[in-house]
């Protein structure tokens, strides 16, 4: 059951991430996208990946989309 | 006689080519050789079509014979569908990713 | 002597590393580079033929089905990985020699990208497991990235981003084909999933094999530059330093050959695969030949030119027969030494004259006599003419597909020939013969010696070729006999 | 169990469709490169998917399993060292992307693509 909830939170999360107007909050959408596929790894029987996407996916990615969005701009337009 | 209005016309089609610039008469003379080129090999490469089916070959070489002369000059077309930004290189990636994907699972085994 | 075969690998990307740490002792880092350099070339030349298991883990028989498993990731190495091992590391060792004495200050970052790039392609053709290829390809496309962006050539850091944004759609979906081929076979060894090809052990009708296929070659398409990606990869080519572009071409030459032999030992039993690999190559020909044409920046011509040719090389894989695969193999090689030396030679007038479109140039000969005589022996090599080594490769093709039955195929490779020898003769005549153009200004600056030592060292080479292609042809011709 | 394979499979498939469109749709360079980035992420995704045994154990031998019984039951560990390595892969270039959209936009002031990344042959080739 839990599986589906997570394809669910993270599909909806990348289609969140792109419709956003502001991109910061594109970039905290992409760590939940990257955090969902990091347990559903877990789940699917692999916790190495799912430690290092947790690592990259719901911690790395962000920061760097929000550092470039601080050095850019911060609206879409 | 229309036909031959647009063969004169294309001397004249190849300046907004290079339009920023002077159009000296090598760019002029390559870019027809580029137009001929491109014609004769489109059909030539059209011919082999025949170890599918004959008929159809002969079907298709016509027809893009037609097609191509009817519609010079064909390298402004073709040079603007290719220039470097990033959209257009995007398009054509998908859609030839696209079609290959499609072509393999439908087609795959007919060949 | 097989700890040779991974040292080939190891060399570049520990020197690599260790000049990107160190490269603030300027003279050091040069001298270091140059040692290394000239190490490059001869690694494969002193090691022995064989296969390299790393770890140590043998492969395993099977008893019950009496087949062999492959455990451990897997370097082959014979003779065309020699050869063109050893090429990639001559072309290193030039680039390097002619950046060394370009500049006083060397930058330690553009070393370490050439070196990488270097180590990527090597490990690329060595290797013998088809996701051990993927990283490196991915390695190596972060390398390209890094050469293009390094040079101060304007509009570079666009072309680079382009590069990038496409190459990260051409690589995960050339990863996912990885991933369908291992949902079929368990294995990722080229040799396991081959043999479990051909044995039957597949079903080669089942769509997932056929989507492997199709994804896998999305992926080729984006690493040789074939269309739809040649805009990109000759623009590439163009916004590079004259000598990182002649590497970069290289890069490209045998990343393509060592996917497309991958892709060849398993997916040659579908009749398809040749059909798909003649069709792109047809079409890189057409559209690479008829655009360098009507291009008026030298360098994007050159650029054009070097993916039009790419398609001589798919079209010899594509006919699928051992003369033609050989002769597909040899054009690559020719390729890889003439678009080397004319980008080097072009590089040598854009650093003479400041100046890339051939509007605005003329007269060059009677300054710059030596490098316009090489650059014309290039061009003909590159067009087919007879004593040189484009011509005995571009004979091969041409025979090869008059034998396989398609006289069309021979003609529209001849057209091709004839269509770049147009562009040569346009862009010369521009370039050296017509009268220099009055607001043209040359301060009489002289073309670096280390460039004009380089063209002549690959022109050595060209001729060589031309007149003996035997010493390379039979021993790829032995190599192809194995795999198919 | 099948259908947890199903869903994840249609997940996958989800995020590299979300990909490709908003690599043609989405004109905002920076949400051009997260999108981008949702198909590797959907590609990890997948190949973790084929490894997937149902009802299996993680493939980490403890001791005191017995190791025919682990052997039938455990995940294929092939596929995840794949992924391992593809993660860690997707993220570097993405960060190359970002460095090289943040020195572009210094240049150009607007994050859009069709500004940022458009034709420049033309005004390179004369520019006088």
């Amino acid at each position: 059951m839990l599986e589906f909830v997570l394809c669910i939170i993270m599909v909806l999360s990348a289609i969140l991430a792109l419709i956003q107007k502001d991109l910061l909050k594109a970039a905290i959408l992409t760590g939940f996208s990257g955090g969902a596929l990091a347990v559903l790894f877990q789940i699917l029987l692999a916790p190495d990946v799912a430690l290092t996407q947790a690592i990259v996916g719901a911690a790395i990615v962000p920061v760097f989309i929000a550092l470039a969005v601080k050095k850019t701009q911060r609206s879409d337009d | 006689m229309k036909l031959y209005d647009q063969i004169f016309d294309v001397v004249k089609q190849f300046k907004k080519l290079f339009s920023p610039g002077p159009v000296t008469n090598a760019d002029v003379s390559g870019s027809i050789t580029a137009e001929i080129f491109i014609i004769v090999s489109l059909v030539l490469s059209a011919i082999l079509l025949r170890h599918v089916n004959v008929l159809l070959a002969a079907l298709v070489t016509l027809i893009l014979a037609v097609v191509l002369i009817s519609n010079i000059p064909l390298i402004p077309k073709f040079k603007k569908e290719q220039d470097d930004s990033l959209e257009k290189m995007l398009f054509y990636a998908i859609v030839t990713l696209a079609i290959i994907v499609v072509f393999m699972y439908w087609g795959g085994n007919l060949v | 002597m097989n700890e040779l075969i991974p040292i080939m690998v190891i060399v570049p990307l520990m020197a690599a590393l260790l000049i990107s740490a160190f490269s603030k002792f300027n003279k050091a880092t040069k001298i270091f580079a140059f040692v290394v350099a000239i190490c490059l070339p001869i690694i494969p030349l002193a090691s022995n033929y064989g296969l390299h298991y790393f770890g140590g883990y043998a492969p395993i028989l099977d008893n019950v089905t009496n087949v062999m498993y492959h455990p451990a990731i897997t370097y082959s190495f014979t003779f065309l990985q020699q050869i063109f091992i050893a090429i990639v590391g001559l072309l290193t060792f030039l680039v390097v020699f002619v950046y060394l004495t370009k500049y006083k200050k060397v930058s330690g970052p553009y070393l370490f990208l050439l070196f990488l790039g270097t180590a990527a392609v090597t490990a690329m053709i060595l290797t013998d497991d088809i996701f051990h290829m993927f990283v490196f390809f991915e390695i190596l496309a972060l390398a390209q990235v890094g050469i293009v962006a390094a040079s101060s050539i304007d509009y570079s850091y666009e072309m680079a981003l382009k590069y990038m944004i496409l190459g990260s759609i051409g690589s995960p979906i050339m990863l996912l084909g990885i991933g369908f081929l291992l949902a079929l076979t368990g294995s990722v060894n080229v040799t396991d999933i081959a043999t479990a090809v051909h044995n039957g052990l597949v079903d080669i009708t089942s769509p997932v094999f056929l989507m492997s296929l199709a994804l896998i070659f999305f992926g080729w398409l984006y690493a040789s530059g074939l269309p739809p990606f040649h805009t990109i990869k000759s623009g590439v080519y163009s916004k590079a330093e004259p000598h990182g572009a002649a590497l970069l071409q290289s890069f490209t030459v045998i990343s393509m050959i060592s996917i497309v032999l991958i892709m060849f030992r398993i997916f040659s039993t579908l009749p398809i695969f040749e059909v798909l690999i003649v069709f792109f190559s047809i079409l890189a020909m057409i559209l690479g030949v008829s655009l360098a044409l009507t291009q008026t920046d030298f360098r994007r011509m050159i650029g054009f030119l070097a993916v039009g040719e790419l398609g001589f090389i798919g079209l010899g894989i594509g006919l699928g027969t051992t003369f033609s695969l050989t002769a597909g193999l040899f054009q690559a090689l020719n390729e890889i030494l003439i678009t080397a030396l004319l980008f080097i030679g072009f590089g040598a007038i854009v650093e003479a004259t400041n100046e890339v479109d051939t509007r605005k140039l003329g007269g060059l000969l009677a300054y710059h006599p030596k490098v316009s005589i090489m650059l014309l022996i290039g061009g003909m090599a590159m067009a087919g003419v007879p004593p040189l080594n484009g011509f005995q490769s571009k004979l091969m093709l041409v025979q090869a597909s008059l034998n396989c039955g398609y006289p069309e195929l021979s003609i529209l490779a001849i057209m091709v020939s004839i269509a770049t020898f147009v562009v040569f003769v346009k862009t010369f005549y521009t370039m050296f013969l017509k009268p220099k153009p009055k607001d043209l200004e040359l301060e009489n600056k002289e073309v670096p010696r280390s460039m004009i030592f380089t063209m002549g060292v690959l022109l050595i080479i060209i001729i060589l070729l031309g007149i003996f292609p035997d010493v390379v042809t039979t021993g790829i011709s032995n190599f192809v006999g194995g795999i198919l | 169990m099948a259908q947890t394979q199903l869903a994840i499979l249609m997940a996958s498939v989800a995020l590299i469709v979300i990909g490709v469109y908003s690599a043609i749709f989405i004109d905002n360079i920076i949400k051009k490169i997260i999108g981008i980035s949702f198909i590797e992420e959907g590609v990890n995704l997948f190949i973790v998917a084929i490894g997937y045994k149902a009802g299996g154990v993680v493939p980490i031998l403890m001791p005191g399993m017995d190791t025919t019984w682990f052997a039938s039951n455990a995940a294929y560990p092939l596929p995840f060292g794949l992924v391992l390595t593809s993660i860690v892969i997707g993220a570097s270039t993405l960060a190359v992307m970002l460095a090289l959209v943040m020195v572009l936009y210094r240049r150009y002031g607007t994050l859009s693509t069709k500004v940022m990344l458009a034709d420049t042959s033309k005004q390179e080739e004369y520019n006088e």
